[in-house]
């Protein structure tokens, strides 16, 4: 009974040790940006040059984008508790303005987006999850009174990697699927196929998501027709 | 007269230290058992630029020949190199496993030295570590080879692999291309499994598989059946079957004139035929089209393997010397037809699953050369097809 | 006399007892200068080899005493540490943390896998060798089976760097980039440029404190008494099959966390080769340290992962520039590497003879001097 | 007759019969999925054949108390160098293989006396020697393969550089001249190498023989008993050295028989491979490390070949997918794994006789 007890002790001790070691160890990438912020209309515009610094780690300095940069960095960290500092600098390095501000991490999340501007005006959504939930569906779409029809099958690829292949709702398909992707600009790939695969019309879309925006929905057939609104927050 | 004499001396040493090469280039290939080709690129250059021991620019040094198990000599011979302050260049043909680890070490030493190589392991921690990586191009391969049996008359296509090759990304992938584009040319896709060189049976056992299956195969699928696999050990015996029985063999893994040809049909070399490629292609095809296997067998009319490490080893020279772009493709290709005169080429640049073009990781291909009777050669024009975007596609 | 005769036993004993490090001291002294690599290289290379090595040919240890010779099975460990390292890169864990949390996720797997080799080779009393050997291949075939076949289809593994983009099956290399030199760098220190893993040294330290001391425990003792004479031991009560067991037990155990040790030093993993060939080089490695397969001590690893390295390392550039080609250098250190290894056995068995007759002379005088007294 | 069937069944033991049924099992499922029985059962055959003789080289060192033998690539260079000497010769037909036979002879006595002298050294750790003499051969031999001096444009590398080349055809030599001598061809499909067989039976022969001879008897004496031996007068270190010249010898005879069947020289990593499936061959016969009979090597070599050509040529038919290696891994290793792990009985009646 003794013996008993103290190895199942030690077992749990062992895994409780696990679990600790997993969320003390777990990897989240940090993208730092120094990139244009726009939330309820209200626009917040990059600097010229700050210094971030992560943790204890390495400063990382930041200047406003410029092409098709993205004012970005990407720095690895691990544990939940986070702070960071910002320090807006001259043309002479010298600080002018500094904040310090602290944020969590929950546990399953990979990868986080800090915007800068939007720190230092306190702005809803500074720091947001970068990986967005794509949900697809090839389901009616109604506007303006008029509806398009959804296609017998659909093959989707979100930003040239995750594929999607969709069936008209019905015969125990629903009609949807979803991937993830990164970031905030992405492209989507459409084929409409017809029962053996053969593709009858294709279309190649972009589109950006916003900050605080964590899981969108997409209409099929509201893309294939031009019909505004084929992109939406999704709600469960 | 003192005078005289330390001048002297200062001569003869001026001309010693003038003499040495300013910079290294180190070159690391397999032994002629592994790949024999490669191992020629690499005397090719020590015969142009001179071996370090005689001031020259060249060291080359050699990974084992059971690499996949001596990571450890493998990484010990790369870091090895940067020792030598000397050093500004690393080509690696082909890249085995380690020599990414080895890589990142070199990094940490000298981050001024050149790291380019034919990498095995997965492109993800090569386009890390490598400044420059060539591949031969298995997604528009994937698409050609199977274009190439169609146009010779195949009408089934054999995949002949092993668990541990179907690890490799670019690998696997090109198995799914050419069952696409079976399925897409109206072929017939076998999938076939056969055992692997390095485990318990040893090559011997696995080419004895290939000697006694492909008489059935040819006999449950037909004459018209293409055959291709992923391992060179195999190459050997599917060679020597399909020039005897029947069935068609469009180009090896890593094509060479030399790949399988001369071991498997026993073709008789002279010294003055020594390392001329157009000779050699020429001995082939007359034992090819003695065996019967005119029109019916393949390959690319120089060595990957050579051309690469030989091929490498210049654009480091002339990168290094300010004459080149490191990355630049147009230059690449420019130093790999030093070695390749009136060789067709083509590619394009490693496109990763994220969809990221990626300007360090080089994928190309030559033009199929096809053995026939005819002495105009039989090129096949593959280079100039346009490979459908779809296959591109395909993980 | 006897005195004269002593002192010229003490030089004859001297070299008989260090034949094998003599002969590679003079391998050394010639190879190393003809391979023309800086002794800064070779010190780090020893240091970083020691920690690569240490942990998996310790090991190896514990079968020996109890009488079980070279477990080739420690491949079975390294396998067990390798699918703990993917689950822990699939979960996107690094640093130490996920150092330990490997550990943790391997050894029950190690500890199942070790538990059936002791049976498998308790069925194969007197073979046990070339079992071991055997049963490397064949979870071998497993492993695959689980890694490129299972992983990714039937167990969740999500992490595009390590699954294969058709959706199952583990990538032939995954980058350990976030685990890479992160127990060698966790207290950093550094000499002339050398870098020293000071935390790997610890851990070795440790199990070498622990090898020391288990030899003293119960089970310990009972090993040396199976390692003996089974049948004794059975006689003496002790469970012979089940101390074998927990032998092979052990030694898989420390094998899963040497693996780990060892590909967080490379940075890199060959997901179906790195454990293929671990056993070979660690007793190799063993041998050459002085061992035997009936006896090796922690001394034996220490030195035989030093010398054989050594000899790894400069083998090749030193062949190389003795017979002017690279290839053949490369033949010339698999040649030169395994001859001394054989070499090497035939001068320890040589010196068991002396030692043998030493003893028998030592215990005649002996005897004729306690008649001397008697009488 | 019943005696002798019992005999037979006791001497085989169940593992072999299990693995017997399994291997018939796999010549039942063939037809059914597309595999030729008769090729098939051909392809076994001549794999025996081809194997026949490497297997028999593990009795010698087994019975005179050297353990299993995975030092075999030592007597295959042997044989190789007599192979690549009758092809510089230009050497054609039975005459080729005959004088590649006598080339190899003697360089197998001599590597052999050099072999066991060694292991005389290290009696108690000879498996482990006989593996790193193994491994350092193949090395040594691939450096000479480089500087020998043969010349024939048959076996020089196309590109450049000197030497030999890994593989080199004898296809214009001697290919198949044991395989041919009075073959019976049924059909298309089976295919009966009559003098490969009867070349085996006649080493085997020569084995028994040599094992009945007053010295024969000596070197099995040396190997279960040394202290007994020594005791009766036996020079113990001498059977030794003579049971692994044997060994050696029947090494290098065997390869050139595998060669002349397989249709290639295979040089460098080549012998490397080699011991493992001769080791293996024995083990499933039934042999231990203490005791071998050409009947293990019979039984061992056509069970564990069959399952070498059975396994996946069915398993690729079930399922056509690159999985059917990593089944035949799992299969054919567990089998030699099970005939390891069963008790073998070593019937004392057996060795006296």
């Amino acid at each position: 009974m003794k013996g008993w007890i103290i190895r199942s002790t030690l077992i749990l001790a062992i895994i409780v040790l696990a679990v600790f070691l997993y969320i003390i160890g777990k990897e989240h990438v940090i993208f730092v940006e120094n990139n244009t912020f726009t939330i309820d209309g209200k626009v917040y515009e990059p600097y010229d040059l700050v210094r971030v610094t992560l943790d204890s780690g390495e400063p990382v300095e930041l200047k406003k984008p410029r092409g098709r940069s993205l004012g970005r960095a990407k720095v690895s960290t691990t544990g939940l508790n986070h702070k960071v500092l910002v320090e807006i600098l001259d043309d002479d390095d010298n600080v002018i303005e500094s904040k310090e501000a602290k944020f969590n991490v929950k546990n399953n999340v990979e990868e986080l987006l800090l915007n800068i501007p939007a720190l230092m005006h306190d702005a809803e959504g500074w720091v947001a999850n970068n990986q967005k939930t794509i949900y697809v569906e090839n389901k009616p779409f109604t506007a303006d009174g008029k509806t398009y029809e959804p296609y017998e099958f659909v093959r989707v690829i979100l930003d040239r990697s995750k594929s999607l292949e969709i069936r008209k709702p019905g015969d125990g398909h629903t009609g949807m699927d979803k991937g993830v992707v990164t970031d905030l600009r992405h492209t989507l790939y459409i084929e409409i196929m017809d029962n053996e695969e053969k593709v009858l019309e294709s279309k190649e879309v972009s589109y950006t998501v916003g900050h605080a925006q964590e899981k969108l929905l997409i209409n099929i057939p509201a893309v294939m027709n031009d019909v505004d609104g084929w992109l939406t927050e999704y709600e469960e | 007269m003192k005078k005289v004499f330390i001048l002297s001396l200062l001569v003869v040493f001026s001309v010693a230290v003038f003499a040495a090469a300013p910079f290294h280039i180190g070159v690391v290939t397999g032994t002629v058992s592994q790949s024999e080709d490669d191992l020629r690129g690499a005397e090719q250059l020590i015969k142009e630029y001179g071996s370090v021991e005689d001031g020259g620019y060249i060291q080359h040094v050699t990974y084992p020949d059971n690499f996949m198990q001596e990571v450890d000599t493998t990484i010990a011979q790369i870091v090895g190199l940067a020792d030598d302050p000397l050093m500004k260049a690393i080509v690696v043909n082909q890249a085995v496993p380690g020599t990414v680890a080895a890589f990142r070490r070199v990094r940490e030493m000298r981050p001024d030295i050149l790291l380019l190589g034919h990498p095995h392991e997965d492109p993800n921690m090569v386009i890390d570590t490598f400044d420059l990586a060539i591949y031969p191009d298995n997604v528009a391969r994937g698409y050609l080879i199977i274009l190439a049996a169609k146009r010779l008359g195949a009408d089934k296509f054999m995949h002949i692999s092993f668990p541990r090759h179907m690890g490799y990304e670019l690998l696997s992938r090109r198995r799914d291309i050419m069952r696409e584009a079976c399925n897409d040319l109206g072929l017939e896709f076998i999938d076939m499994g056969s055992p692997d060189p390095t485990s318990d049976i040893g090559i011997a056992g696995a080419q004895q598989f290939i000697l006694e299956k492909v008489p059935a195969w040819l006999e449950q699928y037909g004459p018209n059946t293409a055959f291709f696999c992923t391992n060179d050990a195999h190459t050997e015996p599917l060679l020597k079957r399909i020039a005897e029985l029947g069935g068609y063999f469009i180009e090896a893994d890593l094509p060479s004139p030399t790949m399988g040809y001369p071991g498997a049909l026993g073709v008789t070399f002279t010294e003055d035929e020594k390392g001329n490629w157009p000779a050699i292609v020429e001995k082939v095809q007359e034992a090819v089209i003695e065996k019967g296997g005119a029109n019916r067998m393949g390959t690319w009319a120089f060595s990957l393997g050579f051309t690469a490490t030989a091929g490498l080893g210049e654009h480091a020279k002339r990168v290094i010397e300010g004459e080149s772009e490191i990355t630049d493709f147009d230059d690449v290709m420019e130093a790999f037809m030093k070695y390749t005169p009136g060789a067709g080429w083509n590619g394009s640049l490693y496109v990763d699953a994220d969809g990221i073009e990626h300007d360090n990781f080089i994928l190309i291909y030559q033009d199929t050369y096809v053995f026939n009777p005819y002495t105009e050669g039989g090129f096949m024009g593959m280079t100039q097809v346009e490979v459908p975007e779809k296959y591109f596609y395909i993980d | 006399m006897s005195i004269l005769k002593s002192k010229d036993n003490k030089i004859a004993r001297f070299f008989i007892n260090n034949a094998v490090p003599i002969l590679f001291i003079l391998f050394a002294v010639f190879a190393i200068p003809m391979a023309d690599l800086s002794i800064e290289y070779l010190v780090a290379e020893m240091i970083t080899r020691l920690a690569r090595y240490s942990f998996l040919v310790l090991a190896l240890l514990i079968p020996v005493i109890a009488g079980m010779g070279m477990n080739f099975g420690i491949v079975l460990g390294a396998m067990a540490g390798q699918v703990g390292l993917i689950f822990v890169m699939d979960w996107g864990v690094m640093g130490v943390p996920a150092f330990f949390l490997a550990i943790i996720i391997s050894m029950p797997l190690a500890v199942f896998l070790g538990w059936m080799a002791g049976i498998a080779l308790n069925h194969a009393k007197g073979r046990e060798m070339v079992t071991s050997y055997i049963l490397g291949f064949f979870i071998n075939g497993v492993y695959q089976l689980l890694v490129l076949y299972s992983m990714g289809s039937i167990i969740p593994i999500n992490n595009s760097k390590i699954v294969l983009p058709r959706g199952y099956g583990i990538r032939n290399a995954i980058d350990l980039v976030n685990l890479r030199k992160s127990v060698d760098r966790l207290i950093p220190l550094e000499i002339n440029g050398i870098e020293i893993p000071v935390m790997t040294f610890i851990l070795v330290a440790i199990l070498c404190v622990f090898i020391v001391w288990f030899r003293k425990t119960k089970l310990g003792q009972d090993m040396r008494a199976v390692g003996q004479n089974m049948e004794v031991a059975r006689n003496a009560g002790i469970p012979v099959e089940r101390t074998r067991i927990l032998a092979i037990v052990i030694s898989t155990v420390l094998a899963c966390i040497g693996q780990i040790i060892f590909l967080q030093n490379i940075g890199t993993m060959n997901t179906y080769n790195s454990h293929e060939q671990i056993g070979m080089f660690s007793i190799a490695a063993l041998l050459v340290g002085g061992a035997s397969v009936a006896k090796a001590s922690i001394k034996n690893a220490f030195v035989g992962i030093i010398l054989f390295h050594i000899m790894f390392v400069v083998a090749p550039r030193a062949g190389k520039t003795l017979m002017g080609e690279a290839q053949i250098g490369e033949y010339f250190r698999v040649f030169v590497s395994y001859a001394i290894i054989a070499i090497a056995l035939a001068l320890h068995a040589w010196r068991k003879n002396k030692e043998a007759e030493f003893a028998r002379r030592s215990l005649r005088v002996d005897t004729e001097e306690a008649a001397g007294t008697s009488e | 007759m019943m005696e002798k069937i019992k005999d037979f069944l006791e001497a085989a033991g169940w593992p072999r019969l299990i693995i017997g049924l399994f291997l018939l099992a796999l010549f039942i499922t063939a037809p059914f999925v597309e595999v030729n029985i008769f090729t098939s059962l051909s392809d076994v055959i001549v794999r025996f054949g081809m194997w026949g003789i490497l297997v028999l080289a593990m009795v010698p060192m087994v019975q005179g108390g050297c353990g299993l033998n995975f030092g075999l690539p030592l007597g295959i260079i042997a044989g190789l160098l007599g192979a690549v000497t009758s092809v510089e010769l230009q050497l054609t037909g039975l005459v080729g293989f005959f004088s590649a036979v006598l080339i190899a002879i003697p360089f197998g006595i001599g590597l052999g006396l050099l072999y066991g002298i060694l292991l005389n050294k290290v009696k108690g750790d000879e498996m482990t020697i006989a593996l790193y003499v193994g491994f350092s051969s193949v090395a040594f031999m691939s450096m000479m393969w480089l500087k020998l001096p043969y010349k024939s444009p048959d076996m020089i590398w196309a590109y450049g550089g000197t030497g030999l080349r890994t593989t080199i055809s004898v296809e214009k030599f001697w290919y198949r001249a044991l395989n041919d001598i009075w073959t019976i061809q049924i059909g298309d499909h089976f295919y009966f190498p009559t003098g490969m067989i009867i070349f085996f039976a006649f080493m085997c022969l020569l084995v028994w023989v040599f094992f009945h001879t007053k010295t024969g008897t000596a070197v099995t004496a040396a190997g279960s008993n040394p202290e007994y031996a020594r005791a009766s007068g036996v020079n113990v270190d001498k059977m030794r050295i003579i049971s692994v010249i044997l060994t050696t010898v029947l090494a290098a005879v065997g390869i050139i028989v595998y060669e002349q069947s397989f249709g290639f020289i295979q040089l460098y990593l080549g012998p490397f491979w080699m011991a493992f499936p001769a080791v293996a061959g024995i083990l499933l016969g039934g042999a231990s490390v203490h005791k071998a009979t050409i009947m293990n090597v019979i039984v061992g070599t056509f069970l564990f070949q069959g399952i070498l050509t059975m396994t996946p040529s069915v398993i690729n038919n079930i399922i056509q997918t690159d999985m059917s290696e990593t089944i035949r891994i799992i299969v054919s290793n567990g089998l030699i794994l099970y005939a390891l792990t069963r008790t073998i009985t070593i019937k004392s009646a057996k060795v006296k006789a």
